[in-house]
């Protein structure tokens, strides 16, 4: 039979009513609209038990607690130990997300062979021995050619560091090179014999002078602040922050004395000046008179002048600082010129300061366990008394962040045909100088044992220990340098893991019996002689807990002499340039050095606009306004070492005159734009502005 | 709609006077929440920051600009919730067991009015999927849900932890929980302890205390919606900038 | 070729010159499909809407399109429950109108939402309160009855009306058309006004709050009596367009005038009540929630000459005109005030929408300003080509003048 | 004219056989267990009770089903004589690998649901919601609904979602009814995250 | 959006709110449903012609729907609003009771424009012609005027014997050219005839009635005036914007009008003529 159109029709509307009349049409409706409540594309967080575990943080030497929250064994979050000593349960922003630095994009499980090319560079993986041989090899030729091998150890203290002076102690031409970030290695040369290991008291201190120091923006403890605060209200602390941008820490200081960028040493020496002249000072220096014979050009009313402030305010600040006692100045090492740093820590040197009770703290080494090297020049050498372009192979501990190198200062001592061999997690724009990289595990992968935090008063020493396996592929360093020992034929160098060493320097503390160990656990404190056993300790360290050094009061000093690095030192210098803009880092570098460690740092930058971030270059808008450029708009930043473009912000927080450009917003342009010191750190440059 | 008598009414007392602008709240709140790290092309129009911390200046030229950092988060206002009352399919709901102001992405359909009739923009639109780095989804908080493109979500007070603190009561076979047990990301990560959270329904606990202090302040109070978050701050020109009662009464005070 | 499709007693071009026309729309319409598959396949952040501009251009041509749309129920309201017989000569040219609108405006909803397949969910879970509620449903349900008075529009095609069925189901259907004038009326009635509820209820935007008479904010009402106001003015403008692109009278000067007249007098009153309404805000409602009504005017390019255009330029004025029958009789006039009468509304929702969310509520927050992506503005010109393509089709096809025949035999 | 109707008729029987019989059977699709677990064995012979293996941890959280370590506890070694514990031990337990088990009452991951306070708080017994579970001997087939991804114990057996017991259905209006029964207030924060 | 559905609630709001939307629904529902039946019910009950001419009347310009008493001079300007159909036609009734039928009723053909009229038959207004026959059948066909406007068609659609036309409906077609022309019947009944127009009539119909009501056709003197104005709207419409008025009056006119004048729009004229939109 033929079905004709209409009949089709029929069947159709039939079907049509009797659709309505099945649950297709509603259960269709309804599943698509669950199916889009469980948009199928994006991850499902992991079910599994809830656990916290305790560890310490190794990012950088504040060495804080951390509450690790695990699901199964995988940490989802972090949050401080609010019982904990030396941190009090506070985290630095990058402390809060390091458990993602795991999945750094740029981390790195094969050994890397890296070939620079006119700017661009190509990474070839290689294999573990294979890239041993290399280096070796490189070894070997440095000896012929009696070039230098050195060490580069950013975190000096650790146990890792006594196995590489050993090695450098032991390696013909070897080096070690310990690169602290704080200016109290400046301080400790002053002195004729080494008076062991120094630290900034700022808790005890009444008054403290910071020269551009974000004390309030994570610097050392991320407690710091809190602490500050609590005694700043109860009128206990006195902070002076002298810095050309009115940072945070100014907003949280006492008082801010806004200087020209760049004249903090003129200022210091202001000071010194005043101090003198009113005799505010018993220091005993061997080459006073020399000094105050450079100190006398540095009068109030000179300095003033070149700092942009009144005369006053130096003669204050002199005052006030060296009057009450304690107190202490601080200033930067990494983003400051050694003569700065020698101005500010004369400063201390004048009044007092070292020794006492929060001023600087002369603090005790932390035994190691391991066996004793003699104290020869090639481990106790620092990058300067180096000579430039001497280093072979340089073998670059990177794999704790937290202390920043200028990678100027290591393409200055690099030889022409010099390598740098980095041991570090990723391949980032840090070890871009490098032509190895040794994959190391990263936080929560890796056992380390962590050094004193700069900004306590005495001694510490905590574990960071690894709550996850690090990936296959990944080496200790301290396996590295082992098997690079063997390879050169050096023998006396510690032999055993990371743990057993660590366990080791463990058992000896136990030994001394002093201190007092805290436990996360219990949130006790205790005194070591308190403890049963050795293991207490162990165990109580590797949860997050830390072991505190009791602190003594230095009697004797050696001498010092104050005018050692201030022969560079010339206030006409300092008078130049003084009318012209110029570019001047933002020091963001302890939240940013690594500001990768977490994609979610979009959060406090690029989402919020709370740090800098990208290129932006920030500007008071008086100057803006001068210089006929509006808010947003594209520039480019003109030195005469290069140029780069920026987008164009309104700060009133900055001095006029001044282009701030975050240190940590795409350094290689930034830093290439940048005069440097002898410290290679970047200082205040010249700058043009033109819009694009 | 039964009585809220005795029922909590969690709140925050922010110091704007302790807050030194790190960004830990935000991102303690950005982890513990699950929510995606930035696409390329993100900034902070199109940035989800359920806890955003704001730099307020006092518009004084240097070196008198003074700066406070604000951190913002939604205010789960008390009474006519903005937010609650225009979502056409009551995504979004007032608690009435903890003051707090649920979002709920899953019956979300995306149609923006809450954030057009949020006074705080306390109310953030997921313009992307959200992504994270490979191996870094194992990292995901499983107390609290992913949200997918095309929803709106904002702060709870992290809600996920009250349930949780409110299982732990449970098994202990208690129905109520101290204030003790729960406390948001945001409080919890403050370095400088500017962040105080509690029960603004119990008139001892430290943030109904903090909330009457004469220094206390709420932002755009007048359109008396009654937020729960209240700011701190000693300083003057923050209460001017602001508007605050106290910077009124001191303009009374000028004038007669 | 297609003249048995063509109704008879009229001349339309050729085939060609209409394939012609066709084609830079279709172009347009195509371009912007393609941009709302981006859009739904990526998500809205192919958009430059933002966190602080939740709203953008989507929403704005939505309010404009069904404010001028309005023509649709007001003209069916006066013919069929009024009675003005005179307005049979434009009621199909104002369905046709009011569909293209409201199925534009819901089409493009359906973009701007992030999740179109829950878009069902306020229905099933509706919050009463909410005025995009009230909005949601009354539209679809307006756009369902607009579909339905097409229909006879539709049936009376010259071809489709030889079968006896079809012309049956149009005869009898358009016997009951009062109803659905009525029922449209009341539909348009109350989402018009939730359109301008949708902003008079948010406390949280001291610029757009405004108190509430009942239920109801000022702006519910206003909206109303604009979009009555704007309705007519759109419908006489668009059959001006349709009359001088197709070289022909379409209907008669009478029923201009009359368009003009019944939209001049009710816009008068609306000016008369903005007007009101206005100094009530600036005295009153936005002093009470903190803020000065002049402080909402200090942003460059926002200033108080925004108001001043709307309200006077475009409102009064135009109004005036409109009521003049001198004036009126003056066919460039009449086209002068219809203009500016749909701009004046055109500006009142452009202010509703974006200067709203354009101004900052914190005091520490700034003034933002919003430039749509091309996704957006293709988005909107698809719109605006799918009208030009429905309307174009209907204008040949169907008889949406039933004067042009008589008009055209003299 | 009959004839006529006839079409229709046939269009619409043959649309309600496919809605009402086809479509369902479609809609899910059957998935084994990993595994067949005898509740009945567990309790009757060994003598269990639920507890055993449904804990609740002292943070609040439900161990639901126990992990491979609870199995370990007894089955480090083959005990029994049945296939399925030879299975256990040799593809599991001595490899160490956990069992994919499918979860019938498996809550999207935008729900939340607390046993402490179901169980400890309001008393419920385990049955009011998962049923005579405790007492099978077998494991049935999984069912996923293909289109929503949910198993089929959340939308209940029957399509229409008609409830035939307390335990047959999971969704939100199940949860509601019983909230809305005991007057507990039904926040939406209550159950979703 | 149901009592039953999650989150519903008894507040006036919900009941108010959903009670209007509910109803409004319903409402649209029904009354679609309502034109759908009737229609229906018109389907079967066969007013689909009767319908059709209601809508197309509607639709004709007012110079077709001139009422036939204007033709006789009883009105000035009046336009019909009854499909042309008198027997229902109040205004009609009273106008034609006093007259007497024999008053108008004269036998010579009239002739206007050389078109002949015999008048022993009535005119339809779609220029149709019925003439009583003996066997009480009824024969349909065309009259000069149209025969004259149309001239010989290309092809002609005579409808089945049996099929039941009626007044106004549609009763044959012509084909010419590409456009074609239907005529309405002018009475009811059965076709029991048809013819190609051979004889000068197309279709025989048989009335159910024995005696039918023919008030709504023309006859006698109207019939002149008629189609003196239709020839005017014919003339009007064939005037050539070049040339002006053509056909001097008088004399006989072209038999084939379509062919003399081939630019026009004969599409339009025709309808007009045969009274269809």
């Amino acid at each position: 039979m033929n079905i004709t159109r209409r009949e089709i029709l029929r069947f159709v509307g039939g079907s049509a009513l009797g659709l309505l009349l099945t649950p297709i049409p509603w259960k269709a409706l309804d599943d698509s609209a669950v199916w889009t409540q469980n948009w199928p594309w994006i991850p499902e967080p992991r079910r599994g038990d809830i656990s916290f575990k305790l560890t310490t943080c190794s990012l950088c030497p504040a060495a804080c607690g951390m509450r690790v929250r695990c699901v199964g064994n995988q940490p989802v979050s972090l949050s401080g130990i609010q019982t904990h000593p030396l941190s009090q349960g506070a985290l630095c922003p990058m402390g809060i997300v390091a458990h993602h630095l795991r999945y750094h994009p740029a981390r790195v499980s094969r050994p890397l062979r890296i070939i620079q090319k006119n700017g661009s560079s190509r990474s070839t993986a290689m294999t573990f021995d294979e890239a041993l041989d290399d280096i070796s090899f490189a070894m070997k030729d440095a000896r012929v050619s009696s070039q230098t091998i050195a060490v580069v150890d950013g975190r000096p203290g650790r146990t890792a560091s006594h196995l590489f002076r050993q090695f450098a102690a032991q390696v013909p031409y070897g080096r070690y090179i310990s690169y602290s970030e704080v200016s109290l290695d400046v301080l400790g040369s002053m002195f004729e014999k080494p008076i062991g290991p120094l630290g900034y008291d700022l808790d005890h201190a009444q008054v403290i002078v910071s020269f551009g120091v974000p004390l309030c923006d994570c610097w050392g403890t991320p407690a710091r602040t809190a602490r500050y605060l609590g005694k700043k209200f109860e009128g206990k602390q006195k902070l002076l922050q002298i810095e050309a941008y009115r940072s945070r820490t100014s907003e949280m200081a006492d008082r801010w004395i806004p200087i020209r960028p760049g004249t903090d040493a003129a200022f210091a020496l202001g000071m010194a000046h005043v101090i003198l002249k009113e005799k505010l000072s018993q220091a005993k220096s061997k080459d006073l008179s020399e000094f105050e014979s450079i100190v006398s050009t540095f009068s109030p009313s000179v300095v003033a002048e070149v700092c942009g402030v009144s005369e006053d305010t130096i003669v204050e600040t002199a005052r006030v600082f060296s009057m009450s006692k304690p107190s202490v100045a601080v200033i930067d090492g990494l983003t400051n010129s050694r003569e700065a740093q020698a101005a500010v820590m004369i400063l201390n040197l004048l009044v007092g300061n070292v020794g006492w009770k929060g001023g600087v703290a002369v603090r005790r080494e932390v035994p190691t366990g391991l066996a004793d090297i003699k104290n020869t020049e090639s481990i106790n050498s620092n990058m300067y008394s180096i000579p430039d372009h001497s280093i072979r192979v340089m073998l670059i501990d990177e794999s704790l962040s937290g202390c920043q190198l200028s990678d100027t200062l290591l393409q200055k001592k690099l030889a022409e045909n010099g390598i740098v061999v980095s041991l570090s997690p990723f391949v980032t724009e840090r070890p871009f100088c490098a032509q190895y990289v040794i994959p190391t595990p990263v936080f929560l992968e890796s056992l380390t044992d962590l050094s004193s935090p700069h900004d306590s008063e005495s001694s510490s020493m905590s574990i960071s220990f690894p709550l996850v396996p690090s990936p296959t592929g990944v080496v200790d360093p301290i396996y590295f340098i082992q098997r690079l020992a063997s390879a050169a034929g050096v023998v006396n160098i510690e032999s055993g893991t990371m743990e057993e060493l660590v366990k080791r320097r463990a058992g000896v503390l136990y030994g001394e019996k002093r201190g007092t160990v805290f436990n996360a656990s219990t949130g006790q404190l205790s005194g070591v002689r308190n403890l049963l056993s050795t293991d207490d300790m162990w165990n109580a360290l590797i949860t997050g807990g830390c072991w505190i050094d009791s602190a003594e009061i230095v009697k004797s000093f050696p001498a010092f002499r104050l005018s050692a690095f201030l022969s560079k030192v010339d206030i006409n210098k300092l008078q130049s340039g003084k009318n012209q803009l110029v570019l001047v880092p933002f020091i963001e570098k302890t939240v940013y050095s690594n500001s990768e460690i977490s994609p979610l740092m979009s959060k406090v930058g690029q989402e919020s606009g709370l740090r800098p971030f990208g290129c932006r270059a920030y500007l008071n808008p008086t100057t803006a306004e001068v210089i006929g450029i509006h808010e947003g708009c594209r520039i480019v930043l003109q030195t005469n070492k290069g140029s780069m473009e920026a987008e164009a912000r309104y700060d009133a927080s900055i001095m006029p005159g001044i282009v701030g450009v975050s240190n940590t917003t795409h350094p290689q342009n930034f830093i290439a734009l940048c005069e440097m010191n002898d410290n290679a750190a970047i200082c205040p440059t010249p700058v043009k502005i033109q819009k694009v | 709609m039964e009585s809220n008598q005795n029922k909590p009414r969690y709140g925050m007392v922010i110091d704007l006077d302790r807050c030194n602008g790190c960004g830990n709240c935000t991102l303690a709140c950005a982890v513990e929440n699950n929510i995606p790290p930035a696409q390329p092309e993100e900034n902070e129009r199109t940035g989800i920051t359920w806890m955003r911390v704001y730099k307020v200046d006092n518009d004084k030229p240097y070196p008198e600009n003074r700066a406070v950092y604000l951190p913002l988060t939604c205010h789960q206002c008390d009474h006519h919730t903005p937010c609650e009352s225009v979502c056409p399919q009551k995504a979004v709901e007032y608690d009435t067991e903890t003051g707090i102001v649920a979002q709920i992405p899953v019956r979300c359909l995306g149609c923006r009015y809450c954030m057009t009739a949020c006074p705080y923009h306390a109310r953030y639109f997921n313009w992307w999927d959200p992504e994270w780095l490979k191996g870094m989804e194992t990292t995901l908080n499983p107390d609290v849900s992913t949200r997918m493109r095309g929803v709106v979500e904002k702060c709870n007070f992290c809600h996920g932890r009250l349930q949780a603190a409110r299982a732990k009561a449970a098994v202990e076979g208690r129905r109520a929980i101290a204030d003790s047990e729960y406390i948001p990301a945001c409080a919890e990560s403050c370095p400088t302890k500017a962040i105080y959270f509690g029960n603004l329904a119990d008139a001892n606990s430290e943030v109904s205390q903090l909330a009457k202090d004469k220094y206390s302040f709420r932002l755009l109070e007048q359109l008396g919606t009654e937020p729960k978050v209240y700011f701190r701050s000693e300083q003057p020109w923050v209460h001017q900038k602001m508007d605050t009662k106290l910077s009124a009464a001191a303009k009374e005070n000028a004038h007669g | 070729m297609d003249k048995q499709y063509i109704a008879r007693g009229v001349s339309r071009m050729s085939i060609k010159k209409f394939g012609l026309w066709m084609l830079p729309w279709s172009i347009m319409l195509i371009l912007g499909a393609y941009a709302v598959y981006l859009c739904l396949i990526k998500g809205l952040n192919q958009t430059n809407m933002d966190n602080r501009f939740a709203f953008g251009l989507w929403i704005y041509l939505d309010l404009t399109v069904i404010a001028l749309g309005a023509g649709a129920f007001f003209t069916g309201f006066l013919l069929y429950i009024l009675k003005k017989k005179e307005l049979k000569a434009v009621i199909n040219s104002a369905v046709v109108i009011g569909f293209i609108c409201y199925s534009g405006a819901v089409g493009v909803l359906m973009v701007d939402v992030g999740q179109p397949l829950r878009a069902w969910f306020t229905f099933w879970h509706p919050n009463v309160h909410s005025m995009l509620t009230e909005v949601t449903f009354c539209i679809t349900c307006y756009l369902l009855v607009l579909a339905i008075e097409y229909v006879p529009v539709i049936l009376k095609n010259r071809k489709i009306k030889q079968f006896s069925s079809m012309l049956v189901f149009e005869h009898e259907l358009h016997k009951l058309i009062i109803v659905f004038a009525a029922v449209g009326t009341f539909l348009s009635f109350f989402h018009q006004g939730s359109l301008g509820g949708l902003y008079g209820v948010l406390i949280g935007r001291p610029f757009a709050f405004r108190p509430a008479l009942g239920i109801w904010p000022t702006t519910f009402f206003l909206f109303i009596i604009s979009a009555a106001a704007a309705g007519p003015c759109f419908i006489l403008l668009t059959t001006a367009l349709a009359s001088k692109l197709s070289h022909k009278h379409l209907v008669t000067k009478e029923v201009y005038q009359m368009l003009g007249k019944i939209s001049g007098s009710i816009l008068i009153f609306y000016v008369l009540l903005k007007t009101i309404d206005t100094l009530i805000w600036i005295n009153s409602t936005s002093p009470s929630l903190g803020f000065s009504a002049a402080s909402f005017y200090k942003f460059s390019g926002f200033g108080t000459w925004i108001m001043f255009t709307e309200i006077v330029l475009c409102g009064l004025i135009p109004a005036l005109i409109l009521l003049n029958k001198k004036m009126r009789m003056h066919f460039a006039w009449l086209i002068t005030a219809a203009s500016l009468a749909c701009v004046g509304i055109v500006i009142n929702r452009f202010v509703m929408t974006i200067q709203t969310l354009a101004l900052p509520t914190l005091p520490f927050d700034q003034f933002l300003s919003y430039v749509p992506s091309w996704q957006e503005v293709a988005t909107f010109l698809a719109v605006l080509a799918y009208g030009m393509l429905v309307y174009s089709l209907s204008f040949r096809y169907l008889t949406l003048f039933p004067q042009e025949r008589e008009l055209e035999s003299l | 004219m009959k004839f006529q109707f006839l079409w229709f008729l046939a269009g619409l029987c043959v649309m309600l056989f496919v809605g009402w019989v086809v479509f369902p059977y479609l809609l899910y699709e059957r998935k084994e267990e990993p595994l067949q677990f005898s509740h009945k064995i567990h309790n009757e012979t060994a003598g269990m009770s639920c507890e055993n293996c449904h804990a609740f941890k002292d943070d609040g959280r439900f161990t639901g089903i126990p992990t491979l370590s609870k199995c370990r506890e007894c089955h480090t070694d083959i005990i029994g004589t049945s296939p399925q514990e030879k299975k256990l031990v040799e593809e599991y337990v001595k490899q160490n690998r956990e069992i994919p088990w499918l979860v019938y009452a498996r809550q999207p991951q935008n729900t939340y649901f607390s046993h402490a306070s179901h169980v400890k708080l309001a008393n419920i017994s385990c049955d009011h919601c998962h049923g005579p579970h405790g007492t099978t001997d077998s494991l049935r087939a999984y069912e996923r609904n293909r289109i929503s991804g949910y198993s089929r114990d959340i939308g209940g057996s029957s399509i229409t979602g008609i409830k035939s017991a307390s335990w047959d259905g999971m969704n939100m209006n199940d949860c509601a009814d019983c909230h809305n029964k005991h007057n507990i207030p039904n926040t939406c924060l209550k159950c979703h995250k | 959006m149901f009592p039953w559905v999650y989150g519903f609630s008894w507040t006036i709001g919900n009941i108010v709110f959903l009670g209007i939307f509910f109803s409004i629904v319903t409402i649209i529902g029904t009354t679609v449903l309502i034109s759908l039946l009737r229609a229906y019910r018109a389907m079967q009950e066969h007013h689909a012609e009767a319908i059709r001419w209601e809508s197309e009347f509607q639709d004709l310009p007012i110079s077709v729907r001139r009422c036939r008493h204007v033709f006789t001079g009883e009105f000035k300007q009046r336009t019909c609003d009854n499909g042309f159909d008198c027997r229902s036609c109040a205004t009609h009734a009273q106008l034609t009771q006093h007259k007497t039928t024999n008053s108008d009723d004269i036998e010579v053909p009239i002739h206007v424009y050389g078109f002949t009229m015999p008048m022993d038959r009535l005119y339809h207004r779609g220029h149709t012609w019925v003439m009583s026959e003996a066997t009480g059948t009824y024969k349909v066909g065309l009259d000069d005027f149209a025969a004259h406007l149309i001239g010989t068609p290309d092809g002609i659609e005579l409808p089945k014997l049996g099929t039941h036309v009626q007044v106004n409906g549609s009763a044959w077609c012509f084909k010419k050219g590409n456009s074609a022309v239907r005529f309405l019947s002018p009475l009811d009944g059965e076709v029991v005839a048809t013819s190609d127009g051979s004889e000068g009539w197309y279709l025989k119909i048989q009335p159910q009635t024995k005696k039918i009501d023919t008030r709504h056709l023309l006859r006698g003197r109207e019939v002149a005036g008629w189609l003196l104005r239709e020839f005017e709207r014919l003339q009007a419409k064939l005037v050539d914007p070049k040339i002006g008025v053509t056909l001097a009056d008088g004399g006989t006119p072209v038999i084939d009008f379509i062919q003399s004048y081939p630019d026009r729009n004969w599409d339009t004229i025709l309808g007009d003529v045969f009274l269809e939109a």
